[in-house]
């Protein structure tokens, strides 16, 4: 069973120098007011994996600003200046990764499964320095899993289990994070008695949630 | 109590395995036997179970004539739905087996051996039912728990030094719990945890073939 | 867009030697309706996918006890003597998957991916013939996708448009077979109208529905 | 009309794409000029648009003072959403995208070749914004069709023998509509389907590197 907590403490929870997904696409759906408790924080040295950079002022934009990343994981980075200057002046090492193997690749950690096998990126140099196999006539790329110490997400709704319901396209990510990490912070905007959620609508079981912060 | 009664064996084996679950832990329990340790969970533990056709927070069978026909286990017995309960497909519901998510699977078993492997699906030149969802489990959980009668119909040891038959997996298995012992596998050796009420080590030593390594104290567990 | 037909047309649409998914879990969430026709016309020497073999009255088990495959891929058939007998013949080739790997194969498929990298089966007779890779100092075994013909499979209700909700357990297998085979053929107890179904509740995007049999 | 007027352009190959969709089928568009396509599908032809953020049935933009916040496409500008529309995760959209579901994928391009190969997301030497899902919809839509201008603004070609550029995909381009022409690309040749009225023949070829194979009868299309 998950524990409720509050941003401030879940912010407390993370160290310098851990792994964080964070569930975001172009800072909708992303836990802005956990991100806002770490920026207070200042803790340093973090690794961002997310889908993207953000903007300056929203979403882990805002941790960017700060420089509070040593390195990413990311599949764009072009709206947000922060780590564009962070990036040229090799401040921040980055890893750019085709958004649907970047997806697989944190899916194929959460199912135990060793790595990815997929046709995107072949011929590009998304194929350096990996491995291609040929199945049955065709190549692929193998991609390896991407683990994380947090993954920090948002949802719409929590019951109690952690059982989370999300809103429109701000699903996004979280789902997939969630699965990969060895602890999940969910934010949500709703905590709601165990019960109170469909069976049949639950996104996001509750067995993968750890902590719940309500904002 | 006869200790040769099939149902006494049953609750002796299912009560252990019970308190090997903590509060809040999510846990799958395979058909026949294991089934056993849902009845056994203490009074104010929560423990959650899934159903690898596709859902977590098994509750109690449902009364006669309350069936639901789209709610079954692994078994195909009917369930219900404890509140907080989720569906998912089989293919999450395996991504949470073999991703590691779960704290416990407890399964049935046909052999055990030092090294972890355990048989449990097939017997070379009978009819074989196939794995169904085995060897998932047994890769995946973080705590493998078999669930089994020391010893076959026959008397012969089932706790080998090298399972014969073929493997649902190999070098996974935690902990095998049957109506003689509690017996742990670490460092590729059996370790003796406790034996049942009124056996002695001997009887254990004798019904097993692998040397085991005794506990400094012999500790006792019951129905 | 899905055509919505009905039972017998969408059963004569089934050749012979063609490989078809079947979603079921003993005989939970299958398209029984179909499957009725598809013994009534007697097309032989299919292929079957399906997690088990379901019971010789009930589920896939009605075509197994017609002698209507000529082969299966399964993780199970110890709930029907048809198949056991078929199979102990020669009249049946069945290739025995764990549950896990055949709902991977099949997704990795629907997914476009090039196989699946699974410990499950490592040091079992699971793991004979096929490549065992080492990844990071781990194996896994490579599991090649499973495509079919057809995906034949049960829901509760679909929208105009094929966008499909479960009832309970009988979701199994059918979400992931929607996404793998040329062709899906979904029945349903009830069909509502586009917009009738809350968009955050759709299991099955209707972009993975050809046929709609309401039965 | 002014042939160099960039919404003229745009309005020219957006109306142009339209005409290869059919009624039922599945499309993504990319960002910029790709969007252009929704404004043109036909009366009574129902096409429905994925953003790969996670939704299938993008709608039209919201009326200003109507945005929903959890609402966005993929260039993060507020959509709406069509009656029938679904909400799907990240992953699930992008195995829509890979698995070979999608019947169509518009995006912008920096140079094309006759291999069918693509480069639209990194210039060497300049800030790369990252290719986000741009090489996943390459390589797994059926058909892969580029919009763009026919040069590039110094008046260099872009439909090239080779891409110099970075690639985003390899060989996977299927038809490239400019303010030019509409090219093909069939067997690593680009074949000449219609060209923008009031152009000739030779003015694509001079804006051209590599031959085209020319068709029998010239057809127009137009804005």
């Amino acid at each position: 069973m998950p524990q409720i907590i509050d941003a401030k403490t879940a912010a407390s929870l993370i160290k310098e120098n851990e792994r964080i997904m964070f569930g975001s696409f172009l800072a909708v759906g992303c836990a802005e007011t956990i991100i806002d408790e770490i920026v207070k924080l200042g803790t340093k040295d973090l690794h961002l994996i997310c889908i993207a950079s953000d903007y300056e002022d929203r979403g882990v934009g805002k941790l960017l600003s700060k420089k509070q990343f040593k390195s990413a994981q990311v599949s764009h980075l072009g709206t947000n200046k922060a780590i564009q200057d962070q990036y040229n002046n090799g401040e921040i090492q980055v890893e750019m990764i085709p958004q649907g193997t970047l997806m697989e690749r944190i899916r194929a950690k959460g199912a135990g499964l060793g790595g990815v096998l997929t046709p995107t990126g072949l011929g590009t140099v998304v194929e350096e320095g990996k491995d291609v196999l040929t199945i049955d006539g065709n190549q692929f790329i193998l991609e390896k899993p991407i683990s994380a110490d947090w993954a920090i997400i948002k949802a719409e709704k929590a019951d109690k289990m952690g059982n989370l319901v999300y809103s429109k396209t701000a699903r996004n990510s979280n789902p997939v994070m969630a699965t990969a990490a060895e602890k999940v912070i969910v934010e949500v905007s709703e905590i709601v008695e165990i019960g109170d959620i469909n069976p049949e609508d639950v996104v996001t079981p509750g067995i993968f949630i750890d902590y719940i912060i309500k904002a | 109590m006869d200790r040769n009664d099939k149902n006494y064996k049953r609750t002796l084996i299912g009560k252990r395995i019970a308190k090997e679950l903590k509060d809040g832990d999510w846990c799958n329990l395979g058909i026949g036997l294991p089934t056993e340790v849902a009845n056994h969970i203490p009074e104010g533990t929560s423990v959650f179970f899934q159903t690898e056709n596709g859902m977590m927070g098994v509750g109690p069978a449902p009364a006669q004539g309350e069936e639901d026909k789209d709610l079954i286990n692994a078994g195909g017995g009917f369930i219900t739905a404890i509140p907080g309960a989720c569906y998912f497909d089989s293919c999450i519901s395996f991504g949470i087996i073999r991703g590691g998510h779960l704290d416990m699977t407890v399964l049935g078993g046909l052999q055990v051996d030092e090294q972890g492997n355990l048989a449990n699906w097939m017997i070379p030149g009978k009819m074989v039912p196939g794995m169904g969802g085995a060897m998932d489990l047994v890769t995946g959980a973080k705590k493998v728990v078999v669930a089994m009668e020391h010893t076959d119909k026959h008397g012969n040891a089932k706790l080998l030094k090298n399972c014969c038959l073929p493997l649902t997996a190999k070098e996974k298995v935690n902990l095998i719990v049957t109506d003689m012992a509690v017996i742990e596998i670490k460092d590729k050796r059996m370790h003796l945890i406790e034996i049942a009420e009124g056996l002695t080590v001997d009887d254990v030593i004798k019904a097993t073939e692998p040397e085991l390594v005794l506990p400094k104290e012999i500790k006792y567990f019951s129905i």
